[in-house]
């Protein structure tokens, strides 16, 4: 059981969390944040497996993982 | 009679070519025109956004206080121009990134469904060559055939890009017609 | 569910500046977690270059002030020798450091001077809109070299990692990369050791990081880590030259 | 044949220096500036010549100068922190004398400062080149149009007084686009003769000692070899107010107010003088066009019994232009002064406000 | 207890700055202000500072700039060509609002020029702190009593208003020797609490942002925060001519003609003023200690009704301080000026033949 | 009988203003005897440095302009770009070369510009009077060390020759010196070399001549060979770095 | 009274500390002294010289274009600064090194053998004390018991040179009184 | 049959010279030139072997060497 929240004041979607998740769980979201910015979200959250490597990648530190 | 633009919107979205088209149009049609951007540093992952300027006489600054025409081309821009329309002027919103839109007081406002046009012309990369054909028309600063004109010249340097830039051209100004 | 990866502390509330997929934002991330486990969160100045980087001191929770650009090492000096117990980083970019700063980068490092420069090579002057650096690979296209750069022409490649290693003083030299999440946990040693060395041993460290800048690249941010491990890396090798 | 075209200002200006002859450019990046590197990083091959991308302003515009020194056109265009970064050799070529072009595209503030458009570089540019008291000659284009036509005709100048000559623009006036008409092709000359270019020594002619030349003359010792170039240079200088300054008079027919102002704020104040006229206000513009000389004696004439009051305007505070005027504007006459600092743009209906309260 | 000694100018200065609590200096060699890096290579030790020889004077500027940043009191010193190469950092440090100390030492000419003392960086340091406008405290002494006292507050004057100071001397005053009264040591106030220091953040208070302050304000946007910053410079400088001018008046009673000079200039004119007295002739000094502030109220208040004609006298061609003078003096007032260019000193008797030939 | 050995006609007449022994006057003397060996004297263009060969120009019957302290690489390279027939030496000082020029110095090494720096490497600065450089020898006296010279402290010794021998573009780099009949004769081999690679072939080449200066090393000039030959060249070896 | 010293020589004849121990000597003998020397590179390889002023006053100029005084150690001095002699003032030369010497109108010419003094102090580095001791006894701008004060003070900061310094400069004194 | 001839016009008499003949033949001399140096001259001239040593070491270019 664990799962990334991805903050969206932060995240710029620049996709670079999308082929490190080695489950392939990141993706753009439909959103738009305050600055335009479509940001990221992640899908079928119970195959997270807390890796972390998502988070390590994001430039922006909008990732929280939890476990 | 001068008239002033102010054109912004998100990077991607070809406000800068948007400008600098209005710039070559009315200097082709023989009047005076200036275009000036908004430049350098402050723009990173910003708004884009620039000022032109279309007059009989020679123009004074570049800029100023407020326009006879603002163009906001998605929220960001919104929020930070739609203030800034002179009183009697007109503000441009995109409506398919702009939901949300307050009247305001002494002001025109003008909701363009850039999206659909975009869909309809076939290819979103001409939004900004619709909103130019829209401007032309609605504004009438510059004479339409002229406008057409220089548009093809600057942008379809390939054969391939005259069709679909015509289409985008005249949905525009169709549009604007139908606005007005 | 308990967090096990989370935004810094020391990373200000406020967004960066830096564009998406900019690895600007990365290190300055690895900076301030690093910041966060040695504990000197509240001692650690940064000095904000003149480049992408110059609100730095907006978007990180120390004490930081600048100079003019090229000259970080010149004002770090002064800085460090007033006050040798502050831990100090400067930090900057390929430009800066290495075209009109060399002067006073080259200098500093044969002096020995007690701080550590985080090097953000990401081979184009991002804040001026993508000029040739020193670091531009050959062949690059930027818009000082819009054919491609010849090398004959515009210079070649400057290594300056490679300088600053061949000096004695400098206790510790490294190249990392910030395109994967390895290199990233590699240059994040990388700066901890650095830091640790200057705290613990005094001296000068150097930590030249490979960085993107997507947007005069004009790529994608999602290509540049390909692209880096491709071609950039093969210029510029990561690894530790010295300490 | 002279071509219509719609430039931005930096390349416009820079077209026109190719066009003139200048086949050296050396510089380094620098917002509002980088356009103009950018454009000649590839044009300037185009016609033959040498772009260099420098290290540095510092390097920059050493090369200019050995570019100069080989009897070619050089040029640099920098911004005001790369212009501070000039000055120890801005004032080497006053003292050597070195016929070169320094365009400086003007931003806002001290330091880092600002990027937008400013006028605050007009002191470091016309007071002093650096240390030393030596100047060149400084023009301040209003348009896009009149910095193509001056630069056009720079090097002529240049060369006729072996002296760098400035072009200040503006951040504005460098990424605005106008209509503007470019000039032809000209030769530049043959300058092989000139006492500054070294090498192809031809018919046995002595060798060339060019360094400083106050440094090398036969007027006595070191000392007063060097004080007899140098007041030498003073009346040159003297001369270039007789026969150099340039200045525009816009609409001052029967003014009864007088606006004095440069460069972009100049261009601004001429549509406030339109507007304001349109009121019925008697209202006209008095341009400088050259800064050094600076048109003293133009300003000193300004009659108090015609003129009720005059209004400067520049951009950038502290106040810089403003006490250049007043120091030869007849003390009697009333005399205000606009300005815009951090890059702010003066605006028409701002000074046409200032106007009004000066009435 | 201070201390009576014979030393050379830069020596004595350096000192004096030991003992008013500077604990760094970082300088790079150029004649004629070598001896006094020299003094201070080991002399900073022995009083526990630090000495840096720099690799430039670039470097130099900025490593002060870095000490002040620690909150230490810090200076450089140099000469022209050097302060040249000083220019941008000197405008950061107006911007930034940096208190420091810098010593030009000037010698002669621009570019290389010579090395034998003179005045010619009368513009370059009071007229703008290179690019954007901005300005520094400038303290001119003419013995080496009056810069060893001016450096004893220096720092004090500096961070009062948080501002550079420079002090202006030349190769004459740096290489001679004469008696000078050295004070005693006294202590540096801590700074720590200054904004512009960084480190050691003490009882959790916020971080600080100290980069070129105009930056970081809360005025409204960018722009409008420079502009208001600026503006608000501008009044500093403004006060600074109510409360911070300094002029020396020398045998001024019932004085018909007046030298007005500087630094060496004024010291040599003193000698005239006595000779000239004793031979009958009523003339007086008045001595601008300050150069910016320029003691302009007091230039302007000078009584065409008592004073029949005004020499003005300097060590650099083409003039300079004598143009910032006529531009407050009485245009009524007959005014010359006597000059000495190319490092060539002003001698007494030049000075007096000069004020006899306005008679 | 017939001369064998004479005074090169490139020489001026006037003698030079260098101190007695001190060993600019032996480069300045074999860059004449090259210049009319190689039959190049009408064509030679020479930059004298701000440094005690600050007069150049009058000691030698070649055109000549200078720079700025520090700078003469960039004005070089202005020179050397528009007047690429031109044969072109910058003769430069260890201080102005390696200290306060440094960046345009390796800059213009990196880009491999077209000319021949001579650099005289003589560990202080002799016009200024005899300051520590950046190749002043560790624990030697100057001015600016008067308990000699603390490496931590002013750097160590700064190697130009070798930083500029790591770079791809230069076509000759090598170091000689100026103490030994045969030292000489190997220095003016090499002098002739770089002109020959710059004339025939096109390319930056560098040739650091080690130095003495008697007057601020207070040393007889008669001691100056042994000291070099035993301390000097320990730290700075002779021979050919590159090419 | 301001009595003013024009010193010159080559390089190692000690000119500097000789116009040094002249404003030592004169400031503690609470008058108003200068010392400036002819400095930096353009010494190179030339002749070294430095002035005095000596004056009951504060001192303008520490420089003169002719002085009351002007000491010449060896030829080329000699042939620089021979005609920079006040009228009425005094030329001290070197006899040992300059041999030929014109009479000049209006100043008075004194011929020092220095060579010959120093071999009898036994030793040339004692030269510049020698003629320190000369011109203090010629001048009489110094009190000679305070410029020998002053003089082993700065000079003899080793017991060993106490002796030959004060042998030197009364060597000088002597000298001065049989020429005066 | 050789010698060399030392230019007192640009002999400094700095001595450079001395040791590197191989036959010691040159030393300072007892005249002084217009700048003050004391120039070198050479003795035993019939020993001298033309072998240019001095002249390659003489920083001044003061040296001629006949043969
Ligand atoms: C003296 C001076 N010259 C030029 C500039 C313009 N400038 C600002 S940032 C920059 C280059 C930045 O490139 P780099 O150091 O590589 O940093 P990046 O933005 O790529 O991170 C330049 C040239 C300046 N601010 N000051
Ligand atoms: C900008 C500047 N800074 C300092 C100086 C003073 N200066 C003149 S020559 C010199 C150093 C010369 O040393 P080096 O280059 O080693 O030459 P050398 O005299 O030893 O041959 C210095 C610092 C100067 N002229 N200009
Ligand atoms: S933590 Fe690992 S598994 Fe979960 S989203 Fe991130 S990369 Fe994918
Ligand atoms: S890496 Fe970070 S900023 Fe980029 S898309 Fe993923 S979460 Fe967003
Ligand atoms: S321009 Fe380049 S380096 Fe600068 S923030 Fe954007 S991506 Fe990063
Ligand atoms: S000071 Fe030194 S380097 Fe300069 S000329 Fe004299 S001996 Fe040579
Ligand atoms: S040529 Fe040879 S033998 Fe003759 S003097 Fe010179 S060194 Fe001696
Ligand atoms: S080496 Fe030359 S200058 Fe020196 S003593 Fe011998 S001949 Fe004279
Ligand atoms: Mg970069
Ligand atoms: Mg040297």
């Amino acid at each position: 059981m664990a799962k990334v929240v991805i903050d969206p004041v932060y995240c710029k979607g620049c996709g670079l969390c999308f082929a490190v998740c080695p489950k392939g769980l990141l993706k753009t979201g439909d959103k738009v944040n305050a600055k335009g910015y479509a940001y990221a979200m992640q899908e079928n959250e119970e195959q997270c497996t807390a890796c972390k490597l998502c988070a390590i990648m994001c430039p922006d530190a909008a990732i929280t993982v939890y476990k | 009679m001068e008239n002033s633009y102010l054109l912004a919107g998100f990077g991607g979205q070809g406000v800068q070519t948007l400008g600098q088209l209005l710039t070559y149009a009315a200097s082709d049609a023989n009047k005076f025109a200036t275009y000036l951007p908004a430049y350098g540093g402050e723009m990173r992952g910003g708004t884009s956004n620039c000022t032109v300027k279309i007059s009989d006489e020679q123009i004074g600054a570049p800029a100023a206080r407020n326009y006879n025409y603002v163009v906001v081309l998605n929220l960001p821009s919104y929020n930070a121009f739609k203030t800034r329309v002179k009183p009697g002027g007109t503000l441009f919103v995109n409506s398919s990134l702009i939901k949300e839109t307050e009247a305001q007081e002494g002001i025109k406002l003008v909701c363009v469904p850039l999206a659909e046009l975009a869909a309809e012309a076939g290819s979103a990369v001409v939004a900004n060559v619709i909103m130019f054909g829209f401007i032309c028309a609605y504004t009438d600063d510059i004479d339409l055939d002229k406008a057409k004109e220089t548009m093809l010249k600057k942008m379809a340097y390939k054969e391939q890009f005259v069709a679909i830039n015509t289409k985008a051209f005249e949905l525009g100004v169709k549009k604007a017609i139908e606005l007005k | 569910m308990e967090s096990v990866y989370q935004r810094s502390k020391a990373l200000s509330a406020a967004s960066t500046s830096f564009c998406p997929g900019c690895m600007h934002s990365t290190a300055v991330k690895l900076i301030c977690e690093v910041s966060e486990e040695l504990g000197i969160q509240d001692d650690l100045v940064i000095m904000a270059p003149i480049g992408c980087a110059v609100y730095l001191g907006v978007f990180v929770q120390f004490d930081s002030f600048g100079a003019p650009h090229g000259r970080p090492a010149a004002t770090g000096t002064g800085f460090k020798r007033s006050n040798p117990d502050v831990p100090l980083i400067l930090y900057q970019g390929d430009g800066d450091c290495a075209s009109i700063g060399i002067a006073e980068t080259l200098h500093a490092a044969n002096r020995g001077e007690g701080f550590t420069v985080i090097m953000i090579n990401n081979q184009v002057y991002g804040m001026t809109g993508g000029q040739a650096a020193p670091t531009t690979l050959p062949g690059q296209k930027t818009t000082t070299s819009q054919y491609g750069k010849i090398t004959e022409d515009m210079g070649d490649v400057i290594k300056l990692a490679e300088i600053i290693a061949s000096f004695n003083a400098p206790k510790y030299v490294t190249r990392q990369s910030l395109h994967t999440p390895k290199n990233i946990l590699a240059a994040k040693k990388a700066i901890k050791k650095a830091l640790e060395i200057q705290i613990n041993e005094g001296g000068y460290s150097y930590v030249e990081l490979m960085s993107s800048c997507p947007t005069n690249w004009k790529m994608d941010p999602k290509d540049t880590p390909k692209y880096m491990e491709e071609v950039v890396l093969k210029e510029f090798p990561v690894g530790d030259l010295k300490g | 044949m002279s071509e219509k075209v719609v430039k931005k200002g930096n390349e416009a200006l820079c077209e026109a220096a190719l066009r003139a002859g200048c086949r050296f450019f050396a510089g380094y990046p620098i917002t509002p500036q980088t356009t103009a590197t950018e454009y000649l990083s590839w044009r300037m091959k185009e016609v033959g010549g040498v772009f260099v991308q420098a290290e540095s302003e510092l390097a920059a515009i050493n090369m200019i100068a050995g570019s100069a020194h080989a009897g070619c056109r050089s040029m640099t265009a920098t911004s005001g922190p790369g212009l501070s970064l000039m000055t120890e050799t801005l004032s080497v070529m006053a003292g050597t004398r070195l016929p070169t072009v320094i365009v400086d595209i003007q931003r806002a503030g001290a330091g880092i400062g600002g990027i937008q458009g400013a006028q605050g570089d007009f002191y470091m540019v016309t007071k002093t080149l650096g240390h030393g008291g030596l100047q060149g000659l400084v023009y301040a284009p209003d348009t896009i149009q009149e910095s193509v036509d001056i630069i056009y005709e720079a090097w002529d100048i240049a060369e006729k007084y072996r002296t760098p000559v400035f072009i200040m623009t503006d951040g504005t006036m460098g990424q605005m686009m106008e209509a503007v008409e470019i000039p032809d092709f000209k030769d530049a000359p043959d300058l092989s003769d000139q006492p500054y270019v070294a090498g192809k020594r031809k018919d046995g002619r002595a060798k060339r000692l060019i360094t400083d030349s106050p440094w090398f003359g036969s007027k006595g010792n070191a000392n007063d070899n060097m004080e007899y170039f140098y007041a030498e240079y003073e009346k040159m200088y003297e001369s270039w107010e007789e026969n150099e300054v340039r200045y525009e008079e816009y609409m001052i027919d029967e003014a009864e107010y007088l606006i004095i102002a440069w460069g972009t704020s100049a261009r601004v104040a001429k549509t406030s003088v339109k507007h304001l006229r349109n009121q019925g206000i008697k209202v006209g513009l008095l341009r400088p066009i050259t800064l050094a000389p600076f048109p003293k004696k133009q300003i000193a004439a300004i009659d108090k019994n015609k003129i009720k009051a005059v209004l400067t305007v520049e951009m950038t505070i502290p106040s810089q232009f403003h006490h250049e005027v007043t120091r030869y504007l007849d003390k009697d006459i009333k005399v205000d002064t606009y300005r815009r600092g951090g890059g702010n743009m003066v605006l028409d209906e701002e000074i046409e406000e200032a106007v009004k309260k000066l009435m």
